[in-house]
């Protein structure tokens, strides 16, 4: 911990780019929902309400809240199994999200999908990958598009600590560097993989951004629990893939506060860790920075408010929805919205 | 004799050769420290030490090179891919190299090793996390295909596994891992290639494998109060395939059903039928009728999840067709 | 009309649809500047340009995964995997993302691409770069699986597969390259899942895939100069199936011979004879016979080779041992 | 070209190591049969004798001879389809490697793998891999065992520049690194993947080289058409795997004589590039380097006789021997012999 403190900046942090005092609020405002959207979310596994698996970002929101304040409508996002930060960032609405988790038919994908596999395409967010690695190299197809139609879209792309290690991770990179696209790499350094510490398995300390230089890119390590930081480098690596300078693969250092998934308690980690970890959550230390920064208590007050009737609404709404019609287990395989194989 | 979930089967089946074997080692993703995703290789790092229970790194084609490097030079590995799913991210290594090496080189090169991995549907993991892929496995000429339908399986083929001087991919159901059975104590050691008459009929044959057994024996109840009595067999192993107690219960009944959890096109009941219509098709007096998964990825939800899945209902409605 | 070889209507394939379609672009390994591997693709970077035409590093899965996103967001890519054999490098591509991606997202996202790969063995290049591995598509729910045998059918399926909105993959059999066929003059737009029947008899009917296709054609041959008249079925897509025309020819002949290339277990053959058995199990008048290779790898020697291909002997034999 | 003249090192250089002369007079040997095997298998291809693919190393020698020197007979070797020379480095009979690629019963595997697959367990020569990557993870597996067995055996496994860019590669160096693993890769170098310049494809200028800080490791880049350097470099990076050290990345820059495969005439290079790099063919220059150093000529004549004899002795041995035994189609699918799959 010594170490990350050190590397912690005094005072006002600023990124690449400081931001407005408006876009910070609006930060603040999506990381409270994010934290609400997934307490409530265990709250309704803890139920049964929630079925199969999920995985939580508590801890974490700073990265999907940074990034989402800093791109544009029209960028892409593609994300992993615990997405469901990014997917709220982008706009998806919580109702479907949380609905999507229980299995309703009012589900962003009708149940057909669940927690790990959120999209929301309207919102241009373009999935959310359970399997490690492949969804890099999807994202390059997306910046690759996007540089051939001249659409000026980017495309960001979140990971894990554990997924640089993956073969896929390699690929993409190369293949992002060499074509020049339009891609933002973040890897989210969480520590662990599930439940083994990744400086066990990795041959670097930082696993992406000790590895940016074999694909010809700059390293870029921020501090993942401070949203001005994340907000900062997302705007500059976004501003630079847009503006044709290729891709950047940027690790923001963070810390989930659960376990891996929903049924783990995350027992295996030192208790210090937690600890330290817990008192550097991006909440409360981004909501004393604003406070210092001079936003009124009162706004942080509403926004906080606000957040939790949201979260209460979507929760109802997703509980109200009955479960799919069984006729979508046939549906949507092809275009023609069926699934038939066969004359 | 003991009362034994399937999971801590697979603890007990590793353990009981690890410890007559000190070539046996074993590698995968969380398997050691945290005793795997599922928790069913829990004690085995205490017990053997880390240089025989290695926990890796997520990279699934350093874990089955790793397997089969040392396979080649010496050493029985057990390597998990912790879902089956997975086995797309390292398929070169399983199709390409470890299943055609021995034939390549006419022999020189002998691969022992297993490959665990969790299997299939049920526990609502949605499409990428709940695929039946033994159809995958059988496809490819050079791997022996096992699949154990109770604990007491888990343990005597996992050590036939083991042993087998050949690769064998070990298929775990994962909606099994909680089920209990009996497990004689002492060392257990299966053979390969036998399946099991789960039950007696002469009526029709339901061929069924996994997580299909314990249905497959559901619906031969519900029949039964009909008045049809069908036989049940649990395959057991696909590679090798044990023809003759299907063909033979076929024979007696005149009626095949096959039963799989993966999706229709090439599962490994179409196998199975095209084998009975070439060499039995006299002794057919019915439709051989496979139920299966519909063609399709496996849903999320629960209720779509369970509507995919072959259901003791539509075994007992595919009985009915194949008996009309 | 102009007579071209397989190889060269792959080429007037792809330049057809983009020159029609701006949105289709073309990816692989050494598929522009040197005009593919099996100079199957020779022309096409001078035509279209590096933006349209994109030479890749050795990274199938960054391949994949480029052709799926620009998929998802507006373009119709052609991939090219360089020998088919390769697609257990990026499987996981294939099988856990391309193919389920739709039906996960309820029907938000649509993956108009294909992917093209030199499929199957005759050309002494052995275990790894000879397997037909279209029945390891076949098996996974959401891919369309095609698989022409004559240069006119590259040209109309893949025109074809490139305006489908789902995801093709493209088989195109690397012994047949050097073949020739008539192919129209003009634009050629054929229709996916559509079998065609090559000749007519009434006496037994045999399906077959690709390579397989004039093999049963010679057998037919040999056949009719025993007095033995057979319909030859090319089933040109796997996915989707023509059943219709199968099992119309079924129920005339009362006999069924498939031809696969693939190994033996869960090849396509496997999957059409379990629908005709039972769905047509009163209209066969003998066993359905499978003649594939054998379960084992290709082996690289000439004579070997040949010996585990179906030859035209095996398959007249076949025939025989289905009229028993 | 000029660049990697500036790096080529004036007069006798010498690696890490500098070898003994009756090493190095043997190196010569090796190089010289190897070339004198691979021009007659390419004779032999003309005259339709070779059936099927082959992928000669001509140009490529020295480092097969350079590192084949310097492994002890218990240290495995790994190869890719082009790997007639790594082959022949380990001490397998040419007219069993002849007779291979011909597709006959006297093959090393009785024409069951074929040129790509040449393998000789006896020679821990433990195989050639035709798709790109995956041997160095098996690799990777054999020096495990040798770690965990105590058994001091080192594994070697060469590959392409272009195998850099295939996960594969990625998985394999970072496990390696991980695990402290007794394995060296050396990456042939030959600017080439089939068609396709390397620069045009990889993110980095030396696609090995400038990638092994991504793994812990320290950048290692030979002049892999100087027999004296590879043999240096490959005896310092065996011994430090050997010792313990762990893994070591060599990178050695070569080039190809011929095409890529046997039916390709490498019409693609730009006609400079081919004769810049012809003069500096690894036989002549390390020729005229052992004349230098002393060794008679009449030994080096000597070495060239016998080697050309020892071909032409193979190619008729494996001209005799008949096509393999029908029966082998169906023999060692499995340890029984035999490809049964049922009862
Ligand atoms: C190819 C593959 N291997 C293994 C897994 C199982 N798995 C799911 S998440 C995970 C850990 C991922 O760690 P990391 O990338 O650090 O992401 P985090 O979960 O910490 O956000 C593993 C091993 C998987 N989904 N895909
Ligand atoms: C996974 C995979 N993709 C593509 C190929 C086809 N292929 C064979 S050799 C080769 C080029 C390899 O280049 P490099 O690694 O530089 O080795 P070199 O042939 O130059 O020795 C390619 C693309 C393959 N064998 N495997
Ligand atoms: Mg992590
Ligand atoms: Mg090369």
């Amino acid at each position: 911990m010594t170490e990350l403190q050190d590397r912690q900046p005094a005072g006002d942090p600023v990124g690449a780019i400081a931001a407005p005092l408006e876009v910070r609020t609006a930060i603040y405002k999506m990381m409270v929902e994010m934290r609400g959207f997934e307490k409530r979310a265990y709250d309704l596994f803890l139920q049964g309400l929630v079925k199969g698996t999920s995985h939580l970002g508590l801890g974490q929101e700073a990265v999907a809240a940074g990034f989402g304040a800093a791109m544009l409508p029209s960028d892409y996002t593609f994300a992993t199994y615990r997405g469901h930060n990014h997917t709220l960032a982008r706009g998806a609405p919580m109702a479907a999200v949380m609905a999507e988790l229980m299995g309703r038919q009012a589900g962003l994908m009708a149940g057909k999908g669940g927690s790990m596999h959120l999209t929301s395409v309207e919102h241009r967010m373009m999935g959310s990958y359970a399997i490690v690695g492949a969804h890099l190299t999807i994202a390059n197809g997306a910046a690759w598009s996007s540089k051939l139609r001249h659409a000026g879209e980017v495309a960001v792309c979140f990971f894990g600590d554990g997924t640089t290690n993956i073969g896929a991770f390699h690929e993409a990179l190369n293949l992002a560097a060499v074509w020049k696209l339009p891609v933002v790499f973040v890897c989210e350094n969480n520590r662990w993989m599930e439940y083994t510490p990744i400086s066990s398995v990795t041959a670097v300390e930082h696993p992406a951004a000790d590895r940016a230089r074999a694909y010809g890119l700059d390293p870029v390590l921020v501090d993942g629990n401070d949203a001005d930081q994340t907000y900062g480098a997302a705007r500059a690596a976004i501003e630079h893939a847009r503006s044709g300078g290729g891709p950047a693969l940027v690790e923001a250092e963070t810390y989930r506060h659960g376990g891996h998934s929903r049924a783990d308690p995350g027992k295996y980690r030192p208790d210090e860790e937690v600890e330290a970890w817990l008192g550097r959550d991006p909440i409360p230390r981004y909501r004393t920075r604003l406070l210092g920064a001079g936003v009124d208590e009162a706004v942080l007050v509403r926004i906080e408010e606000e957040a939790q009737a949201a979260v209460d609404a979507a929760a109802r709404e997703a509980e109200a929805s009955p479960p799919p019609d069984l006729s979508l287990v046939g549906a949507d395989l092809w275009a023609d919205g069926g699934s038939s194989w066969r004359s | 004799m003991a009362e034994l979930t399937y999971r801590d089967a697979v603890a007990r089946g590793i353990a009981q050769e690890m410890e007559r074997d000190p070539s046996v080692v074993f590698l995968g993703e969380d398997v050691g420290a945290a005793g795997g995703v599922f928790k069913a290789t829990v004690g085995l790092l205490d017990r053997f030490g880390p240089q025989r229970v290695a926990d890796t790194p997520i990279s699934e084609q350093a874990i089955l090179g790793a397997a089969m490097g040392a396979a080649m030079t010496g050493l029985r590995p057990i390597a998990e891919i912790m879902f089956s799913d997975f086995f797309a991210v390292c398929w070169d290594l399983v199709a390409n190299e470890i299943a055609k090496t021995r034939y390549m080189t006419n022999g020189q090169v002998s691969l022992p090793l297993v490959i665990r991995s969790a299997n299939g549907g049920g526990v609502r993991f949605g499409a990428q996390h709940s695929q039946s892929v033994e159809n995958w496995a059988m496809a490819v000429p050079g791997l022996k295909v096992v699949a154990p339908s109770t604990p007491r399986d888990v343990v005597g083929l996992l050590a036939a596994a083991v042993r087998d001087p050949d690769p064998v991919l070990f298929f775990e159901q994962k909606s099994l891992y909680p089920t209990k059975g009996e497990v004689p104590d002492g060392e257990i050691v299966d053979t390969l290639g036998t399946a099991a008459v789960r039950r007696h009929g002469r009526d029709a044959t339901i061929v069924a494998l996994a997580a299909m057994v314990p249905r497959a024996l559901d619906a031969a109840d519900a029949l039964s109060r009909e008045g049809v009595e069908v036989t049940v067999i649990d395959l057991r192993s696909l590679v090798p395939l044990d023809v003759t107690t299907v063909a033979t219960s076929v024979v007696e009944t005149g009626h095949l059903v096959t039963v799989e959890e993966n999706p229709r096109l090439c599962g490994w009941g179409a196998e199975v039928a095209s084998i009975i219509a070439e060499e039995r098709l006299f002794d057919l007096d019915g439709p051989i009728v496979r139920v299966t998964t519909p063609h399709v990825p496996l849903p999320a939800a629960d209720a779509l999840e369970d509507a995919a899945l072959p259901s003791v209902a539509r075994i007992v409605d595919g009985v009915r067709r194949a008996l009309q």
